[in-house]
């Protein structure tokens, strides 16, 4: 085949596993070389993992395979003469409204395949974005906005269960406050376990965690042992799999996060293929190296909400009361009253996942179909659990497809104590979006295993660059809430009047507790 | 003096530091496209050595008791007074490659685009700042700094 | 609690509400009659399966002296509330008795609503010119009360029976309604943890209709199946809780369908196929046959549930066990709990215990009754 | 302190720079019979072949007297020593006191026995002057000659001269060419490429007769075959040039011996080059070493000792790096085991004249040689000198990209890491 | 040794556990519990391997995360017993309930009686620890479901003829470790990820020890268990699910 080039391989590759037939798979993308430019460095066929670039020894050429492409972009950034493109492969299919490429294309791979669709990062549909459809306030002569360049700015958060009242007895507080944890800027890096992540990518977050005051969370993966260090930036995470959880992990982060479900696929479990299951994998989940790591999609001891409570307090138990206890659910349609249910079952935090959410690896139709968007989740979480008198006995932490500091800002008016961000993480550690995680062969070096990929991920610069996204975010929320004539960030959360809609029906807007542009 | 170093486990194999290295000893330092395209391409002065998963790049560690310079026939070879650094004379250079036998880093290449002479790295002596190795490493696994 | 909210609760506006929860049942399969502290004891020691917001007795043999009456437990929100709702009573209803169930101030319980008992029967010519049997009509006009009337919530319509219940845990909710004072022969009881503040009395368990009574843990997730099948029929799913529907379930397979429990059973926690591959060609038509026409009554998702009935009980787990349950025997004593210390708890040395099987009930009939 | 040095090449230059390393002070007088600047003497094959040009023959810079305040006293030869006077004493009649003396007069040629010798047109090949005389023969119509030796001197003459476009006979004692540095193979594939450029080798062979007159006309080889031609070059290698300490009471072996300081026997007194024995690595024994790179060592060693800081020889290396057209080859140490505690790993591409042979003993190398392929040879060199052990990358030696890749990871961070290597 | 004994009669679970975790830190190695009833965690907050003898029936998540504890129970056992346990031993001489040994993974759970539902469910191992779970009488469906190690044995002791020894569903999901089952399996109840074999002499060895140590715990006659044959279930591959996905 050698000497026939990319035609015969890509021949080979139109074939389905298992049998001989063509597949009819077409390239998604086309690589566009710029002969003029291109010095057949080889830069590109030494980055490409997916081998879309060939190195042509006969011709001394650099040439590629449209079809192995996934748009990554590693080429393009690498390319020292900027000769790499890639495009939307023009190929189209008739029109017709109702039968998009997309949907033809998924038939013929589970044709192909008998297999479920298997999807990564977050869903790509075009579902309204409420984000998008919120605007903030700000302070004209009434009351004066903040210059937070030089005026005090405060943006300090804690996460943890409030008691009711505070006792106090002869002037000094006479009961210690449940623990919590304290936040220097209202937004920390979501659970993506080491696994799914490489461990310089949690190394990236670990350190820019601790260099910003905030938290990485170690998602169901264990916690590897060069990050002991940094546990009172962790949040170690309990999972169905309950992978790596031992007493010993339990007390190695500040606080525990349990994770009934993730907002790119609620109501399913995981699997994470066994040959990501590498040594380091297999020593920190604690399971055999190579073998597929399952976590279930439910916790098995937790059937019912007072289930729930058995798992908090047998987490507290392990313990010793002393760290807070979150739990992470899936934005899904009855999100208010389960939430709710959490707090009444004793969840210091509760972490709500929207739909939007990323994942390293989903079913396709589940990350496409199940779940509610972040926003009106997180409405209705917050105004039931005020409804009810008891949103102070708990902190709201909200994520799924938070984009930049506005969107923060606007979750902290409707009502969230701050957010977790994942998508937004890795791409400032490198993520292109090409949303082909699942294939374990991440050209960044993030959602991948292979030591040849891991070390692409330096992480001294992704600790640097996380780091920076979080400051960065923070002074434009101090821009943001200056504006408003707010000085500190508790001042902001849950004051929806700071909030209008625009374009929004009135449902949508009841829904999110606010009033429409111009009201 | 200041030296480069790789560390490993960031060096990606992309093989930058070979190809700006080529660019800064060539005829067009400015211009990758013209260095590469146009007269005699030179040969990089930096190795980027690799075995999945392992790679790192290597070039003249300008030792101390540099066994090239004594090693050396004519005289090429030296160490520049003022930077430290070893540099080869490539006027007089003869390709003996006596040179070659001597570096045990094998840091040392036959540049046979023009003139046989050896190769290596002068730590870009020409121009200023971070030898173009070190600029140009887009994972920092290239450093550029004093070292006891 | 805030009242407002709970206003909101009478007035049959609240959405659904999953909870999860504690149970424990207890008869005596003779008939004898004991107080109510037991049972108490039994669910105040699984005081962590709930959460404060609901808890619930079903108690059989309590009004020997009522027998043929028709025990109405009524919530009312105000004063005028009863006046309009006692106007449509006393319409249908011969009332023999009618007083306020007397309880007792405590802790944690508070804003109860007003509390009526009435001893009722069906006023005969009303009865007559409706053309439905007594129990239908007694049923129609629960709920056209509990679904028409602001303010007014039946929540207990059986003879010699009663159901007491309320905003609080289970413990507190006996001590409120003085259960140590009433004597039955047959008691379940239910500890809730709704997964938001309900404040609505009415919305805890034990969900009753008629004799049919039942306690519940888990939450199904069959619900909107199971209650659109039963609108068809005439059922009005007003309170939106699992409980309710099972209820029906049970009232519509049973009383209306005639089935014998083991196949009501057999229709909410059906065999799975791979089960029913197995069974012989009788037994596999047959519940072929009850998986396909009751398609819509199987109760998916995790239960555990005990029905009481003036017969006895049953006490059932889902098809494939995801909520726990606890059997124990002594003497003429059944017992059935969520977990085995709260049977324990009044039962120190059981002749036997047993965790029953996913989807096999366990029947306690009273001595000299064939049938549920 | 007054430091003299006889001889202007590598080893004297070598004292010059090994001094300057510790003295910036001392006087240091230079002395040599050619009255050039210090040059290269492996450039006259480049300089002969028209590679080299004059200016370009130069060792170092033609201001290194003036840097290194030396005062050269050129085309003067030193005649005689009084080691008890300390004072070298110079055809001129001058003596030259010294307080710290370096013989470094190298080696001349070794000129065997042979019916003829006498005629004009027999040249050597070891100095400028060898190769300016043989230059100006050739211009003057030489067409034919003949090289006696095909070791490293004779080699290099060939390819000057059949550049230059004579007629080219080498004739060598022994049964291939660089018999001292190449084994069978390697030499069949040398002489292969050197016959293609359009030399003639007589191998087993030596020159038993020179005929002629007064001119050379040609030779009689000891087989009794007669080659005509008009020029002979003996160019069969060096010995030491003791000729200056003769009978001073300085102890001379094959060539002057040293200590590991490089001094003499006699105090004050160092000798370096070709002109004195060292201590040799890999063969574990004090002989003569007439190349280049030792010869500075010794000399640089010698220079600071002779400034008074201490230093050690560490032992030479046999080693060589050659080239013929574009075949390069280097080889060092023992190529030609002789007994089975070797271990000889090699590989061989004719086709491309690639070879590439590793000697191993105890699992440390002590030889190679590589040929064509001789990138990064030196990393080889590094581990003889240092007597590592190659066991865990012994399968990756014969690899053309063997390198750092293989060592262990703490080796080879140890190595590239650290500071000052 | 220092033993101390706590009556446990009406105290709420964390009052229960902060003694017992007095007692350890006062230096009690063996702390006696009385009147145990439904106190849930006992044994999870102990910092220390001490041994912890119960009398009564103790709550769920018995031993939950526990690390090298012994917690012998005399009467039967609820919910959760084990639940995500790293080393120790819990002996529990009556019955007990469902998901016992979640996750476990290492340590060893012996069960006197019959089991209830999702039993060693998700048990794993890693490196030297091997969770081993003994169960004397018979399990409810699931057993061993998602197993992804350890060793899991049950005796079916005691159960009617024809009756089997595990629900439905044994070893379904299992991707690890090794059920030995003491009596016939009826292959229509298996998971389809798990295979029956015969036992090898490493089995029998390894079986023949472990055996020997819970019959001893349990004061039955080894011999008589021996009586009937063994059979060992294994997963047919440590990636069951390693074909279900396509890339979309």
């Amino acid at each position: 085949m050698g000497s026939q080039g990319g035609r015969a391989r890509n021949w080979a590759d139109g074939r389905g596993e298992g049998n001989m037939s063509l597949n009819y798979s077409t390239p998604e993308f086309i690589i566009e070389r710029n002969n003029d430019r291109c010095i057949d460095c080889r830069v590109c066929v030494t980055q490409c993992a997916n081998e879309a670039h060939i190195y042509d020894e006969e011709e001394d050429k650099v040439v590629s395979d449209d079809m192995k492409c996934i748009n990554c972009h590693r080429c393009v950034v690498f390319c020292p003469t900027r000769a790499l493109s890639v495009r939307k492969h023009p190929l189209e299919y008739r029109e017709n409204a109702s039968w998009s490429g997309h949907d033809i294309n998924t038939i013929y791979k589970q044709a192909a395949s008998g297999g479920i669709l298997l999807a990564g990062m977050g869903t790509g549909k075009k579902y309204p974005i409420y984000w998008d459809h919120l605007l903030l306030n700000a302070s004209q002569v009434t009351n004066p906005s903040i210059d937070p360049l030089r005026e005090p700015m405060e943006l300090k958060t804690f996460l943890g269960r409030k008691p009711e009242t505070l006792k106090i007895e002869n002037g000094r507080l006479a009961e210690k406050l449940p623990p919590q944890l304290e936040l220097e800027v209202p937004i920390m890096f979501a659970a993506m376990s080491f696994g799914s992540i490489s461990l310089n990518a949690h190394k990236s977050l670990a350190r820019a965690a601790e260099e910003v005051g905030s938290f990485f969370n170690t998602g169901e993966g264990g916690l590897h042992r060069e990050l002991s260090g940094y546990g009172k930036n962790t949040i170690v995470q309990v999972a169905s799999g309950r992978f790596g959880v031992h007493s010993e992990y339990l007390n190695a982060g500040a606080a525990i996060e349990i994770k009934i479900g993730q907002g790119a696929k609620p109501g399913i479990g995981g699997h994470l293929p066994g040959e990501k299951v590498g040594p380091e994998v297999s020593l920190t989940r604690m399971i055999p190296l190579g073998s597929d790591a399952i976590s279930p999609a439910p916790h098995h001891d937790i059937y019912s909400i007072e289930d729930l409570r058995q798992l908090i307090f047998s987490l507290k138990e392990a313990t010793n009361y002393e760290k807070p206890v979150s739990v992470k659910i899936a934005a899904v349609h009855n999100v208010a009253a389960i939430a709710s249910g959490i707090v009444r079952a004793g969840a210091d935090i509760v972490t709500i996942d929207g739909f939007r959410g990323g994942s390293g690896a989903t079913p396709l139709r589940t990350r496409d179909s199940v779940g509610i968007p972040i926003e009106t989740a997180l409405a209705a979480v917050d105004s039931r659990l005020r409804q009810e008198g008891i949103r102070n006995q708990a902190s709201l932490v909200v994520s799924g497809s938070i984009r930049n500091s506005s969107d923060v800002v606007k979750a902290v008016a409707l009502g969230a104590d701050a957010v977790n961000i994942g998508t937004a993480a890795l791409i400032a550690l490198g993520c292109h979006m090409c949303q082909k995680c699942y294939t374990g062969k991440c050209n960044w070096g993030i959602a991948t295993q292979d030591p040849n990929l891991t070390k692409r991920l330096n992480p001294d610069i992704g600790a640097r660059r996380a780091a920076n996204l979080l400051r960065a975010w923070g002074h434009e929320i101090k821009e943001l809430i200056g504006g408003m004539g707010i000085n500190a960030l508790e001042s902001l959360r849950g004051n929806r009047l700071m909030l209008r809609g625009i374009g929004l029906n009135e449902k949508e807007l009841k829904i999110l507790g606010i009033k429409a542009a111009g009201e | 003096m200041k030296r480069v170093y790789a560390k490993e486990e960031a060096c990606v194999g992309c093989r930058l530091c070979e190809v700006h290295c080529i660019v800064a000893h060539s005829k067009y330092p400015d211009n990758i496209i013209k260095a590469f395209r146009k007269g005699n391409r030179p040969a990089a002065r930096v190795f980027v050595e690799e075995n999945k998963p392992v790679s790192f790049a290597l070039q003249c560690r300008h030792c101390e008791d540099a066994p090239c310079t004594r090693a050396c026939i004519t005289g090429a070879m030296h160490r520049d007074y003022h930077s430290g650094a070893v540099i080869n004379d490539e006027e007089r250079c003869v390709g003996c490659w006596t040179c070659i036998i001597a570096c045990p880093y094998g840091a040392i290449r036959r540049d046979e685009s023009g003139k046989k002479v050896a190769a290596k790295c002068d730590l870009c002596s020409a121009k200023e700042g971070e030898p173009a190795c070190v600029a140009n490493c887009p994972n920092d696994a290239l450093v550029f700094e004093e070292r006891q | 609690m805030n009242f407002k909210w709970q206003v909101n609760i009478m007035e049959k506006k609240y959405p659904r509400i999953p909870s999860g929860c504690a149970i424990s049942g207890i008869m005596n399969k003779k008939g004898e009659r004991f107080s109510g502290t037991d049972i108490m004891k039994s669910i105040a020691l699984m005081h962590d399966r709930s959460n404060g917001l609901g808890g619930g007795f079903a108690a059989y043999g309590i009004y020997p002296e009522y027998s043929d009456h028709y025990a109405l437990h009524v919530f009312y929100e105000s004063l005028s509330n009863r006046v309009s709702a006692e106007e449509f009573i006393n319409e249908h209803f011969n009332v023999d008795t009618s007083e306020m169930i007397h309880t007792r101030k405590v802790k944690g319980i508070s804003n109860p609503p007003l509390i009526w008992r009435y001893f009722v029967q069906p006023k005969k010519n009303k009865l007559h010119s409706s053309e439905l049997t007594e129990e239908e009509y007694v049923v129609r006009c629960i709920m056209r009360i509990n679904s028409s009337y602001e303010g007014c919530y039946i929540f207990s319509s059986g003879k010699n029976m009663g159901a007491f219940k309320g905003v609080g845990y289970p413990e507190d909710i006996g001590e409120f309604y003085r259960l140590e004072e009433y004597k039955g022969y047959l008691w379940t009881a239910h500890g809730r943890f709704p997964t938001n503040t309900p404040g609505w009395w009415g919305g805890a368990h034990p969900f009753t209709l008629l004799d049919w009574s039942i306690v519940h843990n888990g939450e199904i997730s069959s619900y909107h199946a199971n209650a659109r099948f039963l609108e068809m029929f005439g059922y009005k799913c007003t309170l939106q809780t699992d409980t309710e529907v099972i209820t029906y379930i049970f009232d519509f397979l049973m009383r209306k369908n005639g089935l014998p429990v083991e196949l009501a059973v057999s229709t909410i926690a059906a065999p799975l196929w791979k089960e029913i591959e197995r069974m012989d060609e009788d037994r596999k038509e047959l519940i072929k046959a009850l998986r396909t026409v009751y398609s819509s009554l199987l109760i998916n998702g995790p239960f555990s549930i005990i029905l009481g009935t003036r017969n006895g009980i049953v006490a059932l787990n889902d098809r494939i066990k995801l909520r726990n349950m606890v059997a124990a025997t002594k003497g003429d004593f059944l017992y059935v709990a969520s977990e085995e210390s709260g049977i324990r708890e009044i039962c120190p040395n059981p002749e036997n215990v047993w965790v029953p099987k996913a989807g096999e009930p366990v029947i306690g009939l009273m001595e000299g009754v064939k049938e549920i | 302190m007054d430091y003299v040095i006889i001889g202007n090449s590598a080893a004297a230059i070598g004292s010059v720079e090994g001094i300057r390393q510790i003295d910036r002070e001392g006087r240091i007088t230079l002395i040599s019979d050619e009255p050039y600047h210090t040059y290269s003497r492996p450039l006259i094959s480049y300089w002969l072949a028209g590679k080299v040009t004059e200016d370009k023959m130069t060792y170092r810079d033609k201001n290194f007297y003036e840097v290194n305040n030396i005062t050269p006293i050129l085309g003067v030869k030193a005649e005689a020593l009084d080691l008890k006077g300390k004072t070298v004493k110079l055809a001129s009649g001058e003596a030259v006191p010294y307080d710290k003396l370096m013989i470094a007069t190298g080696g001349k040629p070794v000129i065997p026995p042979m019916e003829g010798l006498d005629k004009k047109g027999i040249f050597s090949f070891l100095k400028y002057d060898d190769v300016r005389e043989i230059k100006e023969a050739v211009s003057g119509g030489k067409k034919k000659a003949v090289i006696i030796g095909a070791g490293l001197i004779g080699t290099k003459a060939a390819e000057a001269l059949v550049k230059l476009g004579l007629d080219l006979t080498v004739v060598e004692l022994a049964g291939r060419v660089l018999p001292a540095i190449l084994d069978h193979r390697a030499a069949s594939i040398v002489q292969g490429y050197m016959e293609n450029m359009g030399i003639k080798f007589e191998l087993n062979s030596t020159v038993a007769k020179v005929l002629g007159d007064s001119e050379v006309t040609g030779v009689v080889l000891n087989n009794g075959k007669e080659i005509s031609c008009d020029m002979l070059v003996i160019a069969i290698g060096v010995r030491p040039n003791t000729d200056l300490v003769t009978d001073t009471g300085i102890l001379v072996n094959r060539g002057i011996v040293v200590n590991d300081k490089i001094e003499t026997n006699v105090s004050d007194v160092y000798a370096a080059g070709d002109v004195s024995e060292g201590y040799a690595l890999i063969w574990d024994s004090v002989m003569v070493l007439p190349l280049l790179p030792n010869a500075y060592l010794q000399g640089e060693t010698a220079g600071r000792n002779m400034a008074g800081e201490e230093t050690v020889f560490p032992g030479g290396l046999v080693m060589n790096a050659i080239g013929f057209g574009d075949l390069p080859m280097v080889t060092a140490g023992i190529v030609n085991p002789d007994s089975g505690e070797y271990e000889v790993l090699s590989n061989a591409d004719s086709e491309n004249c690639s070879y590439r042979k590793v000697v191993l003993r105890n699992n440390c190398i002590i030889g190679f040689i590589l040929l064509n392929k001789i990138d990064r040879a030196g990393i080889l060199t590094g581990l003889m000198k240092e007597k590592a052990d190659v066991s865990a990358y012994k399968d990756r030696l014969l690899c053309s990209d063997f390198g750092y890749i293989d060592f262990p990871e703490e080796v080879r961070k140890s190595k590239l890491g650290r500071g000052a290597a | 040794m220092m033993e101390k004994t706590i009556d446990a009669r009406g105290v709420y679970y964390r009052l229960l556990n902060d003694r017992i975790q007095e007692a350890v830190k006062d230096g009690a190695t063996k702390i006696i519990l009385t009147g145990v009833n439904g106190q849930r965690y006992i044994g999870t907050r102990v910092d220390r391997p001490v041994e912890i003898e119960i009398e009564g029936v103790p709550g769920n998540d018995l031993g939950a995360y526990m690390n090298g504890s012994t917690i012998i129970v005399r009467d039967n056992g609820q919910d959760a017993i084990g639940n995500t346990m790293n080393s120790g031993k819990i002996v529990i001489h009556g019955h007990a309930g469902d998901v016992l040994g979640y996750a476990m993974r290492g340590g060893k759970l012996f069960i006197r009686g019959d089991v209830g539902y999702r039993v060693g469910i998700h048990m794993k191992e890693y490196g030297a620890n091997i969770p081993i779970l003994v169960i004397g009488g018979s399990a409810g469906s699931f057993l061993g479901e998602y197993m992804a190690g350890g060793i899991l044995v049950i005796l079916g002791l005691n159960r009617k003829p024809g009756e089997p020894v595990a629900g439905d569903y044994l070893g379904t999901g299992m991707h690890g470790g090794v059920i030995y089952l003491r009596g016939n399996v009826d292959e229509a109840g298996l998971g389809k990820e798990v295979a029956v074999f015969e036992l090898d002499a490493a089995d029998e060895e390894r079986l023949e020890k472990l055996l020997c140590e819970y019959c001893r715990d349990m004061d039955i006659d080894y011999e008589e268990v021996r009586e009937e044959k063994f059979v060992k279930l294994v997963p047919v591959s440590r990636r069951p699910y390693g074909n279900l996905y396509t890339h979309a």
